[in-house]
């Protein structure tokens, strides 16, 4: 086996991170290398090294041999490397055809050869087993839709390396299994590919060797078959954590914290009605697109709703704004914390206090400052938020400490009931056992959790209670007792009615 | 009121992108230099708060004799006062403006707009359906579409059918006119309030192929041109731009050489020009 | 069943056609030209439309520019001081340096495109905002062309030239027209069967991707603005024709009027949806607009009530539609 | 050791205010200052810095509301038309209708606010884009104040109005400037110490983040529109006083230069970042720039042309230091 690719002493400083540090490690030619880190490890900086976005400050990278040197994706296009960003790339006026081509257009006659291109893309989609409307464009597609279509081009250029950085991070366990199937069937046409993911089992899945990274410096690189799952994260954060899940504690209150009556949104569905206790985690699970974040905006007002009951400690509330949501105690904390949850251009203080500005008022009219900081940096402590002051733009942190940042902000409003929507999407073990352990910390605190998550272990380790939903209905609540398993959760998440053991 | 010999003289004009008011620039120019002043002018562009700006900063030049273009008579009062206050003499050129100035020089507007519509009257034989294309609301303005009423109102079987404004800038006149065509397909002639907003029917007239007489007050030297040509502009009352310059620049002489006994209005005469007198005609 | 089902198909089609903007502005025009002919009875004469045609010619040919530019997220404001600039340096080509007018009208294109590189490369080399660098654009090229004539305009073209802006084909065509129409065939063709017109749409509707994508944004974001500094010149040319004489002072706010066309006809002013289609029909309907308030006699002070609140009004319904 | 550390904090800290877009400015406007003195001598006397001050009053104190409208990611292209239909209604409530001076103050600043409130309200709750509905409310104020005057300006009015544009304090500083320094306290005193002005510039950054987190977005947003109106209005307020006449016409192209010197300030046009510190820097910069070219007597065309230069020059830098 030889080497496609060799990254020989590669550094990369932006400034005041040392995003890489003399990174040394080989790709093999037709393997899937697996690269795994914590947040902010340095996995996607030197991703987009590779693949022509950034260059190296120094050290050299060879691909079959040549050293590379590329100024621009196109460039590494060309030679044969694309790349699935972990940041959707697609344009989002544009249709799938005209995202899959775009940059390399059929002409006939000098104009746009349309016809070829929509049939070449559907062919390409077809072999994905997946349905995509191609004549929409691609903002009114699901997530996951749009994820295929991302595929479909980098693979459509038909290369000797593909990087995939995170691109299960948002779909379904049916469609990760889709994807699979076809990372296998790249593989077998030859094809090298370089897998990012904070998911462990998928490296064992359909890894053949992997590297990780910490702090930007490589820790090894290994054989995936001489490795176990607690070995990996002892690279990862440098030392045991112990059990992925922290324990369920399960000491949630009789009385009702939120009570939801009747909420729905057109008058093509069905009523959903629900509850949660004080210090308790519901946990909603469904298919990617069965209506759990929109439940959620529905809730606290963010869309617009037909109809909607809320009770909070008995008491009936009006809640027709996020707004109405914050002064009733109630937060969400959003799935994409990129476009809802952070303004990235302001400082991790500005983005912790900025709803909950009016509690620390001097005279009833001014920013109390002092106390803003002191708050601040309290949460930035509690929750380890790693960044090296209060002023830093989170548009500089890494994953999982910009999803802390959003944490911060709703825990200095004092709120009662708080939504996690995708809490851990993108964020690595050790931060997610940090989210976990402070999941735990609120509800003893007598705080009520709705955690949205389409991870299933997650659902399972953590949830008092389970809701499953399909197709904007609540299809079933379960208590998390040992009778539940991923397979019960499944069953209703693809519609089935009762369920029953014996089948 | 400045220390070295040297007079200096500033012109504030009201806007600086008509013909009527570069040649009002030049002869500013050659009658300075030919007494040695120094000279400066400046743009308000229509604006009036601009145009006060432009008079502070002249005056924190040095200028000792200011000649006022007003962009409008009321809002230049302050220039006024502020120049007068620094001992500075003020001419208002053109137009009227407000304030203790020393002498006002303009056109007999109302002369040009009532002898306009006289010779307008008199090719239409005393009948027929004329529109005037109005202007930017200032006296002199007023005074020539005054001048030019009060003409035709002695002529009972002429109407006025139509009064659009074209702002007194080409294009949008043109436009104006055509829609004024469209509104009035039987209009027999046009008064225009100056020679820019003419010219601009003129081109909305002949790209119609229509037959629309023009009358107009300026003397702009296309004007001119086109009166020669014959066919549809038939008449501008001229001004003379340059001797309201010279004699503003005259008076405002003679009030710092110290004369107290001046006339403070100097209204220049107009002249028609037609087809007869129009050849050899300039500003 | 079937007849339910292709209801329903119908149904969704008249829908999605609905939620084009230019379709209802186009609705708004129908609507408009209709009530012209009603209450006037000039409206609706053969001459009347060929006049209102005229009339927007040449802001028609400046919104050109301005949806690619807007479609790529940008803004030009410079249009209307190019334009100005561009019918100078025409003018200027042809009566003071005696060039050929076929010369000259290459020479005021050259120019055009050239302010259009300077505020492309501007933009997309150093990186400055749109709205700022053809804001100081609006003084620069005004600015020259006054330098240049002294604030006079300048005439005495040769009279051939007056074809351009006056002259007529098949005896009722107005050579404007003709050029706008032009104008617009080969803008369609661009951003409907040629890879550049994705690239404008792509880098409008997200620039990094396009990047990411490999192709040369920098490139094509100039290229739209050296677009708008061609239509900006083209419109030069047919005004500087029309008026017979270079007028530095021509096109003060046409910017305005090019962009209000453009968002008119639906074109997103975020960038990364529109049509060109549309910018044609919000010129017209501006157009039909001031032609028909005037021929109502309505006092050109209500007029610009109207036009700001019939702005408005259109807008209105777009925005809610695309939501 | 610590020799060097403390040198390279020290460096970083004057890098760090090397990065703010103001103080660029800042050095900007004294190097322009210094230029105008060494070249004119008639430049650094008190008698002109006094007559500079008053000049970019009008300007600045119209940039103050520009700037929370900016820092909104929106813009007001309306302020010059509401500033003439403000001032007119202010010279029509005393003139026309005998009301108090101060009465026919406040009348305006409601006026000016009204304006700011639909605008906003347009924005917010239409989901309109602010560029339209600010160009289209270009047209309707100024519309209005034509047609209330019959396209005249209005005067009339009580001498002792005089004081507000024509006026001074202590003998020296005069009255607009007063009210100008007024303005951009309270402006300062709600952009950093409320939670109002965090909210401002909250939304600048990402409106739906800061939504979610429970912020009346829509609220404050229509807030910074009000608060552009008043300003607009104060400015109208101002000018009238100076003109002592209320003029229809007045503040035609106001909108480009109030948002010139924001920008200059280092506001980012896209909105979250900026200061109004900056502000009042780029509308003094603006200030100097046209005085000392008066100064210099420089002529009215190449001033244009300069202008536009220094204002591109300056955003250069400006977004050169920002990447
Ligand atoms: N453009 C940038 N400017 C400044 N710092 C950056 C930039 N991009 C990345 N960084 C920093 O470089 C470090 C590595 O980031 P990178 O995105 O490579 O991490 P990652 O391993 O992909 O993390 P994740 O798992 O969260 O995606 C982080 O500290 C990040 O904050
Ligand atoms: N912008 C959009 N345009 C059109 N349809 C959308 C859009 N966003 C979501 N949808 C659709 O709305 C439905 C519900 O989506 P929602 O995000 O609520 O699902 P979810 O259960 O939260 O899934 P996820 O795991 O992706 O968060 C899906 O069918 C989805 O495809
Ligand atoms: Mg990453
Ligand atoms: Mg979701």
């Amino acid at each position: 086996m030889d080497n496609i690719l060799e990254i020989k002493n590669v550094t990369k400083e932006f400034p005041g991170v040392l995003a890489l540090d003399n990174v040394s490690f080989n790709i093999r030619r037709g393997e899937v290398h697996v690269l795994i880190g914590e947040n902010g490890a340095g996995k996607s900086t030197l991703m987009k090294i590779l693949s022509g976005v950034y260059q190296a400050n120094s050290g050299k990278v060879l691909l079959n041999g040549d050293e590379i040197d590329f100024s621009n994706p196109k460039e590494a296009q060309l030679a044969g490397i694309s790349i699935i960003y972990q940041e959707f790339s697609l344009i989002p006026y544009l249709n799938a055809v005209e995202n899959i081509f775009l940059g390399r257009e059929y002409k006939k006659n000098g104009v746009l050869d349309k016809k070829r291109m929509t049939e070449e893309a559907k062919d390409l989609l077809d072999t994905f087993e997946v349905e995509i409307d191609l004549e929409k464009s691609v903002n009114q597609l699901s997530v996951a839709e749009q994820q295929f279509i991302e595929i479909a081009k980098a693979v459509s250029i038909n290369d000797n390396v593909l990087i995939l950085d995170e691109p299960t991070a948002t779909l379904t366990n049916q469609e990760t299994e889709i994807l699979f199937n076809l990372i296998r069937n790249l593989k077998e046409k030859g094809v090298t590919m370089i897998f990012i993911s904070h998911h462990l089992e998928e490296a064992f899945e359909i890894g053949d060797r992997l590297t990780c990274l910490r702090d930007g410096k490589w820790v090894g690189t290994e054989n995936i078959s001489d490795l176990s799952e607690k070995k990996i994260i002892k690279m990862m954060v440098g030392r045991d954590i112990g059990d992925t899940f922290p324990d369920r504690e399960g000491k949630y209150q009789k009385e009702i914290m939120i009570e939801v009556n009747d909420l729905k949104r057109n008058e093509k569905e069905e009523f959903i009605n629900f509850k949660v206790r004080k210090g308790e985690i519901l946990g909603v699970a469904g298919l990617v697109g069965s209506g759990r974040t929109e439940m959620a905006r529905a809730l606290i007002g963010a869309d617009k709703v037909l109809s909607k009951e809320i009770y909070i400690n008995g008491k009936k509330v009006e809640i027709n704004s996020p707004s109405d949501a914050l002064d009733n105690g109630i937060g969400l904390i959003p799935e994409n914390r990129k476009s809802q949850g952070l303004i990235l251009g302001l400082s991790v203080k500005d983005n912790i206090s900025i709803n909950s500005l009016d509690k620390i008022l001097k005279s009833n009219l001014f920013i109390n400052k002092k106390e803003e900081k002191k708050r601040s940096q309290k949460l930035v402590e509690d929750l380890n938020i790693k960044t090296p002051s209060l002023k830093q733009t989170v548009k500089n942190l890494s994953g999982g400490n910009q999803q802390k940042v959003v944490l911060a902000k709703w825990l200095g409003t004092d709120s009662n009931v708080l939504i996690f929507d995708e809490p851990t999407r993108g964020i690595d073990v050790g931060a997610k056992l940090e989210i976990y352990k402070l999941m735990n910390e609120l509800v003893d605190m007598g705080i009520s959790i709705i955690m949205i998550s389409s991870e299933l272990p997650e659902v399972l380790a953590i949830s008092d209670r389970i809701m499953i939903m399909h197709k904007n209905k609540i299809n079933a609540v379960l208590d998390n007792n040992e009778d539940v398993d991923q397979e019960t959760i499944m069953y209703y998440a693809t519609g089935g009615e009762q369920y029953d053991r014996a089948t | 009121a400045q220390d070295d010999d040297q007079i200096s003289i500033g012109m504030s004009f009201q806007e600086m992108n008509n013909e009527y008011f570069i040649v009002m620039r030049e002869a500013l120019e050659s009658a300075a230099k030919s007494i040695g002043a120094e000279v400066m002018y400046t743009d308000a562009r229509h604006d009036v708060n601009k145009q006060i700006s432009d008079v502070q900063d002249m005056v924190t030049k040095g200028i000792d004799i200011l000649l006022l273009n007003p962009a409008d008579s009321v809002g230049a009062e302050a220039a006024v006062q502020y120049a007068k206050d620094q001992g500075v003499y003020v001419i208002a050129i053109d137009a009227q403006a407000e304030g203790p100035i020393d002498a006002f020089v303009g056109s007999k507007n109302y002369d040009a707009g009532y002898k306009a519509g006289q010779e307008m009257a008199k090719d239409l034989n005393g009948e027929g359906k004329v529109a005037i294309l109005d202007g930017i609301p200032v006296v002199p303005i007023l005074e020539r579409v005054e001048g030019f009423r009060a003409a035709i109102s002695e002529y009972p079987d002429i109407e006025i059918v139509d009064v659009q404004n074209g702002q007194q800038e080409r294009s949008k006149a043109m436009s104006v006119t055509e829609n004024m065509m469209q509104a009035n397909p039987d209009l027999d002639a046009i008064f225009s309030v100056n020679d820019t907003g003419a010219l601009g029917s003129l081109a909305a007239i002949k790209s119609a192929n229509e037959d629309i007489k023009l009358y107009s007050v300026d003397g702009h030297p296309e004007a001119i041109e086109a009166i020669l040509n014959g066919d549809i502009f038939q008449a501008t009352s001229a001004q003379f731009p340059r001797d309201q310059v010279r004699i503003g620049i005259g008076i405002g002489l003679a009030k710092y050489w110290g004369a107290e006994k001046m006339p403070e209005k100097i209204p220049v005469p107009v002249k028609l020009i037609n087809d007869e007198n129009a050849e050899g005609f300039s500003w | 069943m079937t007849g339910q089902l292709s209801d329903k198909i119908k149904n969704n089609n008249f829908k999605e056609l609905l939620k084009k903007p230019e379709v209802l502005t186009f609705a708004g025009l129908i609507l408009l030209s209709l009530f012209m002919s009603i209450f006037t009875d000039t409206f609706l004469t053969g001459r009347n439309l060929v006049n209102v045609a005229r009339q927007i010619s040449i802001n028609g040919i400046i919104a050109v520019g301005m949806t690619f530019v807007i479609l790529t997220a940008g803004i030009d404001l410079s249009v209307g001081s190019v334009m100005a600039f561009s019918g100078t340096m025409l003018a200027a080509g042809m009566a003071d340096w005696g060039l050929h007018p076929v010369l000259a009208i290459f020479f005021a294109l050259l120019v055009g495109g050239l302010f259009g590189l300077i505020n492309g490369t501007l933009i997309s080399y150093a990186n400055m905002p749109p709205i700022i660098v053809t804001l100081a654009m609006m003084e620069v090229p005004r600015g020259l062309a006054l330098l240049y004539t002294g604030g006079y305009p300048l005439s005495g073209l040769p009279s051939s030239f007056s074809v351009l802006g006056r002259g007529y084909v098949f005896g009722f065509l107005p050579v404007p027209v003709l050029i706008m129409a032009v104008v617009y065939l080969i803008a369609y063709i661009l951003l409907t069967q040629l890879p550049f017109g994705r690239y404008i749409y792509a880098i409008g509707g997200n620039e990094e991707a396009v990047r990411l994508s490999g192709i040369k944004v920098k490139k094509y974001k100039i290229f739209a603005y050296v677009i708008s500094g061609l239509t900006a010149a083209t419109s030069g040319i047919v005004i500087t024709s029309r008026l017979m004489s270079g007028q530095p002072m021509a096109g003060t706010g046409f910017e305005l009027d090019a962009i209000a066309a453009v968002v008119l006809g639906g074109t997103d002013i975020a960038g990364g949806r529109g049509s060109i289609i549309g910018t044609i029909i919000g010129a017209f309907t501006l157009g039909v607009l001031t032609n028909g308030l005037n021929l109502l006699g309505v006092s050109p002070y209500v007029q610009r009530v109207f036009k700001g609140l019939i702005i408005l009004l259109a807008i209105y319904f777009s925005s809610k539609k695309k939501k």
